[in-house]
């Protein structure tokens, strides 16, 4: 069997890193892009408790692991909370079409 | 050396009456009529002339008088009194001019009678009068450009008198403007009089060597001796000095090339012609010269110059009024040509005798054009001498004033201006300082003799002889006794003043004015002369035939060709050299000349720096600007913000990089992560690359 | 010698966000109860929140004077270890805190009567700004990225509720979604790069990475440099992005235009201030080896105060020139605030005792200056409506008193004396020259430019207040909370711009942290 | 260092007209809430201005009866011109700034010049002989605010000539900005937005040039301790800057940097050569009594600037620039001469002609000798109260016939001689006829300047024929030739206006020839300025 190491984590990471920002960058959805969002806290949540498990003092970076998880619920809520309301407002959550406000 | 407290009264008085009527004189001609302008402005320039005689009998034998005011200007060196001096020079032109002036304040009673504005002609004549005595008396150099600059002014307002007529108007204002080239000039010398007075710079003081600093006519000679062989750019300074200083005097006096002003300064009322323009202002500048006389002697080339251009325009003038119509034209150029005699007197050194051809020269060229003001009033304002004639018959006295005049001029023995004019023509001859022979100014004067004698009979002959005309159905009638008495006067004076320059050759004592102006000229004893004194004698006999001959010969001329105004042959020589006479009819075209050249390009040249200012300059400050304008008019976005909110082009430049910018800011949420994320890696690859450079 | 303190003990020291968070838990215990809106809701809510915050703010005060007369803090200024070192306690913290605190008031303050509000939910909408105030406390004293993480997304989470508070407004909420999607990007990229500094040096705290760093061999290969420089490049994505600072900018024009103007005046300078405390504690914290050099062993790699500067030469440039073409006030101001953002990046750059003072400085009279406009803006707001320039034309004769007043914050903005904003530009640019080098002068210049770019567009706001006829003559009433406001705020502005001795001596107590 | 006088006078003179302006404030804001008719309110304004406009005048006298012009300078001061009537305290602690004002014998000169022009400014904004049905008039217009901002405008002109602290100096300096924006913005003729917002950039951009030098030099000036003895480890004093520190060795900036920075920011409101434009504009635009306020006295703190700035603190760079201040000067006079020739609106003439009259200043200031730097002086105070005087009349002229424009007159001397008189003496005393106060000064001018910038001089010499020729011309244009049917029935000059034009034109007569009151004041003070340089200059 083959031994996982932190290199192995740290790519898994960096590529959800990637592919939230791709995300980000390509979809025009909101809730989408909430997603990428999503990705992008977990890929930094894996790093860290990687980093924390492979050497650095473990409790500090599963501590951050455990907020940040809370802080990634409470920001998607909020997300999600305003993208109700556009939805109201548009009855469309594509962010093309919210450009009222440019310039 | 005596002080008094006296001097200031001379152009003290004059100054008084300028304000008193200047600021009253209208509320009083209104009230009291124009007798209470003449009881002030006439009798304080007389009053002035009784003190001015009152301090020449007080001047000591051979020294001066000295009143100082207040200090004017005193900056380190710079000690410049506000004060007044009378030496015998000064004396004399005060003498001249008081008199002189007062006797035209009185012809003026008579010849503005009727004008309106008589209190403002009689506040600027006195303010003239002013200027000039204060020219004459100042005690330095400073005060005396301030009487300089004064009397131009005077001219100029006096000119343009009636400056309903356009005409009027521009000639002041050439007067002036020309003036003001030689005024240029006179600045200039006195700048470099004063840095060549020996001195340095000391901490930023300028010290000179030996005491203050000092511009006053008795400390100069001294000063100036010392720095005759200070140079600059490699000529003498004293020698710039010099003829920087006679530039002024050109512009003043009337010499080539700026004697255009005086002919058309003839638009005045004629007393003022006679009394600014003949007597006494156009002589400022060879009293000035006779008053450097002590810079001069030092330069050879100076006076050179001076002698030279003085006789060049006083032929080039006499040729000029040969063909004059109009009498006080013919007067103004003649009055050129006698400027030139004055300078060629003191070109040569000999300065009192241009000095005392400027004082016979003030009586009977005064004499002459109050003559020609009377003859004008009769004519009712004509000034053609060919629609005039015969009016001999009507106007005795002023007739056989100006007869008299005319041979003062033209030099005839038992008139003033021969003396004057013989002395000058033989000093020149005599002259041996120059860096030309002596005959040739001579000759040019020589020649220049004949031609006046000629033109000045050929104005009685045409004025006053043959068949009398009439202006509007009656014969023209001699003036009131307050002109005809001037008249008298100027005539009795312009014969007076030959006994005071009775030459040597006559009576074995030396003339009274040069012994009585001896020491204010005692520097040009040095100059070496042809003769030795007392020598020559022959010679001077000769010549003194020699001129008087041409004089009648010029009569001859005159009688022949004009007498009694019967004969053809006048128009006949013209009509046979109708190129020459065209030539010399239109004044060489010189002022055509100047028009052209010097007045056009001025102008031009300040189109051009007021185009370059209000385009390049302030264009620098709209260049991006313009740019920017060009590049929105091309994409068709005409920016309303710049319009209205900023300045110049460089707000249009901002404001379109603004413009282009905010375009930016879509709106759109893709966009700005974009921009987020761009921002990281141009950060990352930024940094990086720096790295790179780092190490 | 740092002295740590056990959590309860710590407690005491944190007076000020405990106090908030206890008005926040009353609040929407106030909002359990008071379902349906009343008339006195509009003063009760104001004065709860306005309570607390003046509370923490007193306590703040006492607290800065007891530590000013006595030793609180250690002789080497580090100051105490509470909390186990998650935030630091020192001068900085004090000042920034109440910083932070005094533009929460002056937010509340604008609330009460503002048109631009709902009427119903006052209460969350208060307990809301209660909770951002304390994570703004926080931010403004985190030493520890956890902290730093926590608190940023407390701020960021309640300015996202409240940017879109005003859901009558699809502005409002327009603003409040691309606000959250951004912010929300930008703390995850920051996350991640804190994860990547974490994994490198093995530690979270500030005072601990600034020993790692010095002591780590982690960038002696490629990918570790690479690695790190990724990390602190997030990082600064995150914190940029707090103090919006180009090119982490883009969502603040919409954000400031969008919210509610008394959210607007707030955010514009309470998150901003406690950002700039961060982004210093950060950067000299980590990298402090004296003022204007880089990190202990970056040093000699990695050029920060350059980066910064090239960061801030950029935002103050694209503030002004864009808020030259803008029309809606809010939209000029937010503009404005980013350039402002831009000046104070100089103080950071500069660095150093007299940096950090002068950004101090600056931040405590941008806050005087800039709420000032906003709360003109929003007395002007409430009776014509609309935020847009020809509102204001004619101001100077209908309302001769705001008008004066805006006049006076707009010069201060300029930065012409005798007006507070002249003194902070004059600290900004003399901290810069002080540096000496090319680089720190070039800088100088451009924000001297800037400076004289931004006349362009506050000039122009006077002229439509002075010298254009007024398009509508209905006078302005100005007898409302926001004219009040004005009024206070135009008080130290000017006062300060005459004699800021006081001013001066609180901003070098607050930066003597990092000597 | 200890100074001869301390008092509060400097302070009373600077501040009288802000309390004025204060009291016309009180009374704008009461006068609503008193139903005040709007007509009492501007009376009581207008009452106001003048009174503090005349006790600042009252204060001025009085510091000009204490000076003592021949009082021996301070041993320890080497070089720096004595200062009197001084108020020294510490105002910002945290910054070593101070509160430091006192008068030397440059800065009473122009401080004389301002309350004396001020108050003329404020005689002319009265709508005193004004038809009454013209209400677009500025004198009619928000007069409250107008007053008000003309006191302001004052002090801050005051301060300027008394602080002897650089960071006072640009407080003042830049308050005088915001005023002058106003003042031409709001009350000014029909482009008057593009010049405010112009004359704004442009001494803005001047202005944060002169912040970065004067930080510049803080930093490098020495440690010092303060008036109350404590220590401060740079200082803004200008004196100490002067006197204890030499900037030759500048480590931050190459002092000549520095120096060109203050220079141009001080060159911008002379206005130097490629600097000028945005002077016809303001003039043009301006209501009469601002352009008397802005020809008069701020045209002059560009040179004061120099003198006091450039020339005490950085006496080598200046050495090292003195050529090229006189190049610009001599091109100031000729060039700006020329484009006067071009005008055809009275007042840009007459603006142009500032140009070319300030750069005798410069050109004299350059030569760094006795005579020329008190003819810089002296001409900046002889151009103070011509160039008043004749924004004064070309006010007149518009007041009547609604338009500036030289060629659309004509004969006018037939109908208003009283006037006509009072223009040929103003036009005279600026073309520098001797006899008027102008020539004194042009001709020290050229005296200090020949010895140094020999063919320079003589240029600049050949600007009087220049000169006179647009004078003339004008004239001629204007009031000689047959009359412009159009003004057969223009009136002559007012009361008011009287009032305003005779003393200055009493001035120009007087101080021609009777100069030594106003030279006396300055020439030892100015010896002392100018002899250290021209040592070190080598002269």
């Amino acid at each position: 069997m083959i031994h996982v190491g932190l290199q192995h984590f740290l790519v898994v990471a960096a590529l959800l890193f990637c592919l939230g920002l791709t995300c980000v960058l390509v979809r025009r959805n909101a809730v989408a892009i909430l997603i990428g969002i999503e990705l992008i806290l977990n890929a930094a949540g894996l790093n860290l408790i990687a980093f924390a498990r492979f050497g650095g003092d473990l409790l500090s970076g599963t501590v951050f692991v455990v907020f940040l998880i809370v802080l990634a619920a409470a920001e998607a809520v909020v997300g999600l909370a305003l993208i109700i309301a556009v939805h109201r407002r548009l009855r469309d959550i594509d962010l093309e079409r919210s450009d009222e406000l440019r310039g | 050396m005596l002080e008094t407290n006296l001097l200031w009264l001379i152009p003290g008085l004059p100054l008084l009456g300028a304000v008193l009527s200047g600021l009253l004189g209208k509320p009083l001609q209104r009230r009291f009529g124009k007798k209470a302008i003449s009881a002030v402005s006439v009798l304080l320039p007389w009053a002035s002339f009784g003190v001015a005689a009152w301090c020449f009998i007080q001047l000591p034998e051979g020294g001066s008088l000295h009143d100082r005011l207040w200090t004017w200007i005193a900056i380190g060196p710079l000690e410049v009194d506000l004060a007044f001096a009378m030496d015998p020079l000064s004396a004399m032109m005060a003498l001249a001019v008081s008199l002189v002036g007062s006797l035209i304040h009185v012809y003026s009673i008579g010849y503005m009678a009727d004008d309106e504005g008589y209190w403002r002609y009689f506040s600027f004549l006195n303010l003239f009068m002013f200027s000039m005595l204060l020219l004459v008396l100042g005690d330095n150099l400073l005060l005396m450009f301030v009487g300089w600059e004064g009397v131009g002014l005077c001219s100029y307002l006096l000119i343009g008198f009636w400056y309903r007529d356009l005409v009027n108007a521009r000639a002041g204002m050439k007067a002036f403007v020309v003036n003001r080239i030689g005024d240029f000039g006179f600045l200039v010398g006195l700048l470099l009089l004063f840095w060549s007075l020996g001195g340095e710079w000391m901490d930023g003081a300028y010290r000179v060597n030996g005491g203050a600093f000092s511009l006053n006519f008795r400390d100069l000679p001294d000063l100036v001796a010392a720095a005759a062989d200070k140079q600059l750019w490699g000529v003498p300074v004293l020698t710039l000095a010099g003829i920087f200083l006679f530039i002024g005097a050109c512009g003043k006096s009337a010499q080539i090339p700026l004697y255009v002003w005086l002919p058309d300064a003839m638009a005045g009322p004629t007393p003022v012609s006679a009394l600014i323009h003949a007597a006494t202002m156009v002589t400022a500048g060879v009293y000035m010269v006779a008053r450097m006389n002590f810079l001069y002697v030092h330069s050879p080339t100076a006076m050179t110059v001076v002698a030279l251009v003085g006789a060049v325009t006083a032929l080039f003038a006499a040729t000029i009024g040969v063909f004059q119509y109009d009498i006080k034209k013919v007067l103004a150029y003649s009055t050129v040509s006698q400027l030139g005699y004055m300078f060629i007197g003191v070109g040569v050194g000999a300065f009192w005798a241009g000095s005392y051809h400027l004082l016979t020269h003030a009586f009977f060229k005064a004499c002459l054009f109050l003559c020609a003001g009377s003859v004008i009033m009769a004519m009712h304002h004509e000034q053609d001498m060919r629609k005039m004639g015969g009016l001999g018959k009507t106007m005795p006295i002023t007739r056989w004033t100006y007869w008299y005049a005319c041979v003062a001029i033209s030099g005839f023995p038992i008139a003033s201006g021969f003396f004057s004019k013989d002395e000058i023509l033989f000093q020149a001859y005599n002259a041996g300082s120059l860096m030309v022979p002596g005959w040739i100014i001579w000759l040019l004067g020589f020649v220049a003799a004949g031609l006046t004698a000629f033109y000045m009979w050929r104005s009685y002959f045409m004025t006053f002889t043959g068949p009398a005309v009439s202006v509007g159905g009656h014969e023209p009638q001699e003036q009131r006794p307050v002109i005809t008495v001037v008249l008298g006067a100027l005539a009795v004076g312009a014969f007076a003043m030959s006994f005071i320059g009775i030459p040597a050759l006559w009576l074995d004592s030396p003339p009274q004015l040069e012994h009585f102006l001896a020491p204010v000229f005692s520097a040009a004893e040095g100059l070496e002369r042809v003769f030795a004194p007392g020598a020559g004698h022959g010679v001077e006999w000769g010549l003194m035939g020699a001129s008087i001959g041409i004089a009648l010969l010029g009569l001859a001329f005159a009688w022949w060709l004009y007498r009694g105004r019967k004969s053809e042959l006048p128009a006949r020589l013209m009509a046979a050299m109708p190129r020459a006479h065209k030539l010399v009819y239109n004044k060489y075209y010189v002022d055509e000349i100047y028009d052209t050249t010097a007045v056009r390009g001025f102008l031009g040249l300040s189109r051009l720096s007021g185009w370059f200012d209000s385009k390049v300059i302030d264009g620098l400050v709209n260049l991006c600007g313009a740019a920017a304008r060009g590049f929105a008019w091309i994409d068709g976005a005409i920016d309303r913000y710049a319009v209205d909110g900023a300045v110049n082009g460089l707000a249009w430049l901002v404001t379109r990089a603004g413009g282009k910018l905010r375009r930016v800011q879509t709106g759109r949420l893709t966009t700005y992560l974009a921009g987020l994320v761009a921002g990281v890696l141009i950060f990352v690859i930024l940094t990086r690359f720096l790295l790179d450079v780092y190490a | 010698m740092r002295v740590p303190l056990s959590s309860i003990d710590s407690l005491a020291y944190a007076v000020p966000e405990l106090v908030v968070c206890g008005g926040a838990i009353g609040l929407f215990l106030l909002a359990a109860a008071a379902r349906r809106p009343r008339s006195w809701h509009g003063w009760l809510f104001p004065l709860v929140s306005g309570g607390a915050i003046l509370a923490s703010l007193g306590w703040l005060v006492w607290f800065g004077l007891e530590s000013a007369s006595r030793p609180l803090f250690s002789a080497d200024g580090q100051g105490l270890v509470i909390f186990s070192g998650l935030v630091a306690c020192d001068p900085l913290a004090v000042a920034f805190r109440a910083l932070c605190l005094l533009a929460a008031g002056a937010g509340v303050l604008l609330s009460v009567g503002s048109p631009s509000l709902p009427k119903t939910q006052r209460a969350e909408y208060h307990g809301l700004l209660l909770v951002l105030c304390a994570g703004m406390c926080l931010l403004a004293s985190a030493s520890h990225l956890l902290m730093i993480y926590v608190a940023l997304e407390t701020v960021s989470l309640c300015s996202y509720l409240l940017v879109g508070w005003d859901r009558s407004r699809s502005r409002s909420t327009e603003a409040g979604l691309k606000y959250v999607l951004y912010g929300g990007v930008a703390s995850g990229v920051m996350l991640f790069g804190m994860s990547l500094i974490y994994g490198l040096f093995g530690s979270l705290d500030l005072q601990g990475l600034h020993q790692a760093i010095a002591g780590s061999d982690a960038l002696a290969t490629a990918p570790g440099r690479w690695a790190a420089l990724l990390g602190f490049a997030f990082v600064l994505a995150g914190l940029g992005y707090k103090v919006a600072a180009v090119p982490f900018h883009m969502w603040c024009p919409d954000a400031y235009e969008g919210a509610p103007t008394p959210f607007t005046a707030l955010l514009s300078v309470g998150p901003k201030a406690a950002g700039f405390a961060v982004l210093m504690r950060f950067f000299w914290g980590i990298f402090l080896d004296g003022p204007g050099v880089g990190a202990a062993t970056l040093d000699a790699d990695i050029p920060w105060p350059l980066l910064l500067g090239v960061i801030s030469a950029l935002t103050m440039t694209l503030g002004n020139l864009v808020a030259i073409v803008q029309d809606n006030l809010k939209r000029l101001l937010a503009y404005s605030s980013i350039a402002h953002a831009g000046y104070v990046l100089m103080g950071v750059v500069a660095g150093g005792q007299d940096g950090f003072e002068s950004v101090a400085l600056y931040m405590t009279v941008y806050l005087f200056m800039n709420i000032g406009a906003f709360a003109v803006v929003s007395a002007v707001d409430r009776s014509a409506g609309s935020e847009d320039i020809r509102q204001y034309s004619g101001l100077g004769s209908r309302s001769p008193w705001l008008a004066l007043l805006l006049a006076i914050f707009l010069f201060s903005l300029t930065g012409l004396p005798p007006t507070a904003g002249f003194i902070g530009k004059l600290y900004l640019f003399a901290a810069l020259i002080a540096r000496g080098g090319t680089w720190y002068l070039v800088l100088a210049l451009v924000g001297i430019v800037n400076s004289v770019i931004s006349l362009f567009y506050y000039a122009r706001v006077l002229k439509a207040m002075y010298l254009e006829q007024p398009a509508l003559t209905e006078p302005v009433k100005a007898a409302n909370a926001a004219g009040v406001l004005a009024f206070l705020m135009a008080v130290p502005t000017l006062v300060f711009g005459l004699f800021w001795q006081p001013l001066g001596v609180l901003a070098s107590w607050s930066s003597r942290l990092l000597h | 260092m200890e100074f001869q006088t301390t008092s509060w006078l400097l302070t009373c003179l600077i501040f009288a007209p802000m309390a004025a302006m204060v009291l016309i404030g009180l009374l704008a804001a009461l006068g609503p809430l008193l139903k005040l008719p709007r007509p009492a309110v501007d009376h009581g304004s207008r009452v106001l201005a003048l009174l503090g406009a005349a006790v600042t005048l009252v204060l001025t006298a009085i510091v000009w009866l204490g000076f003592d012009s021949s009082m021996p300078r301070l041993a320890e001061m080497q070089g720096y011109p004595h200062l009197q009537f001084v108020q020294h305290a510490v105002w910002i602690q945290a910054f070593n700034i101070e509160y430091f004002v006192g008068v030397d014998g440059l800065s009473i000169t122009m401080v004389m010049l301002t309350a004396l022009i001020s108050f003329i400014a404020v005689l002319a904004s009265l709508p005193w002989g004004i038809p009454k049905d013209d209400h677009k008039h500025f004198s009619r217009r928000g007069v409250p605010g107008y007053m008000a901002l003309i006191m302001l405008l004052e002090s801050a002109m005051l301060g300027v000539f008394c602080s002897m602290d650089f960071f006072l100096f640009y407080v003042f300096w830049e308050l005088m900005l915001l005023p002058m924006y106003f003042l031409i913005g709001i009350w000014g003729g029909p482009r008057r937005e593009y010049a405010a917002i112009k004359f704004f950039l442009y001494t803005l951009a001047g202005s944060v040039l002169m912040l970065l030098a004067m930080i510049g030099l803080y930093y490098a000036s020495d440690e010092t301790r303060l008036i109350d003895g404590s220590y401060a480890a740079h200082t803004f004093d200008m004196v100490k800057l002067a006197v204890e520190n030499d900037f030759s060795s500048m480590a931050l900036v190459s002092p000549k940097l520095v120096w060109l920075g203050l220079f141009i920011a001080f060159a911008i409101k002379i206005p130097m050569f490629p600097f000028h434009t945005w002077l016809p504009d303001a003039h043009v635009e301006a209501p009469t009594p601002i352009s008397v306020i802005l020809a008069g006295i701020l045209l002059k703190m560009g040179t004061y600037g120099i003198l006091r700035v450039n020339y005490t603190i950085l006496p080598d760079e200046t050495i090292w620039a003195r050529y090229g201040i006189a190049v610009f000067g001599v091109i100031n006079i000729v060039y700006a001469a020329f484009v006067c020739m071009a005008q055809r609106d009275l007042k840009k003439l007459i603006a142009y002609s500032s140009v070319s009259h300030m750069g005798f200043v410069l050109l004299g200031m350059a030569a760094l000798t006795d005579p020329g730097i008190n003819g810089a002086v002296y001409q900046m105070w002889n151009h103070g109260i011509i160039s008043p005087a004749l924004f004064l009349i070309a006010g007149v002229i518009y007041d009547r016939a609604h338009h500036r424009r030289i060629d659309g007159f004509g004969g006018l001397a037939r109908t208003v001689p009283e006037y006509t008189g009072l223009v040929g003496l103003a036009f005279m005393a600026s073309l520098g006829l001797p006899g008027l106060n102008g020539f004194i000064s042009e001709a020290l001018c050229f005296i200090g300047a020949f010895s140094v910038f020999t063919v320079l001089t003589i240029v600049a010499a050949s600007g009087v024929i220049i000169t006179a020729a647009y004078y003339l011309w004008t004239m001629q244009r204007m009031f000689l030739g047959p009359l412009n049917e159009q003004y057969k029935d223009l009136t002559d000059v007012n009361w008011r206006e009287r009032l305003t034009l005779y003393p200055l034109m009493a001035l120009m007569i007087v101080l021609g020839f009777y100069p030594m009151p106003i030279l006396d004041l300055m020439k030892d003070s100015l010896h002392e300025l100018v002899a250290p340089l021209a040592r070190a200059a080598g002269m």
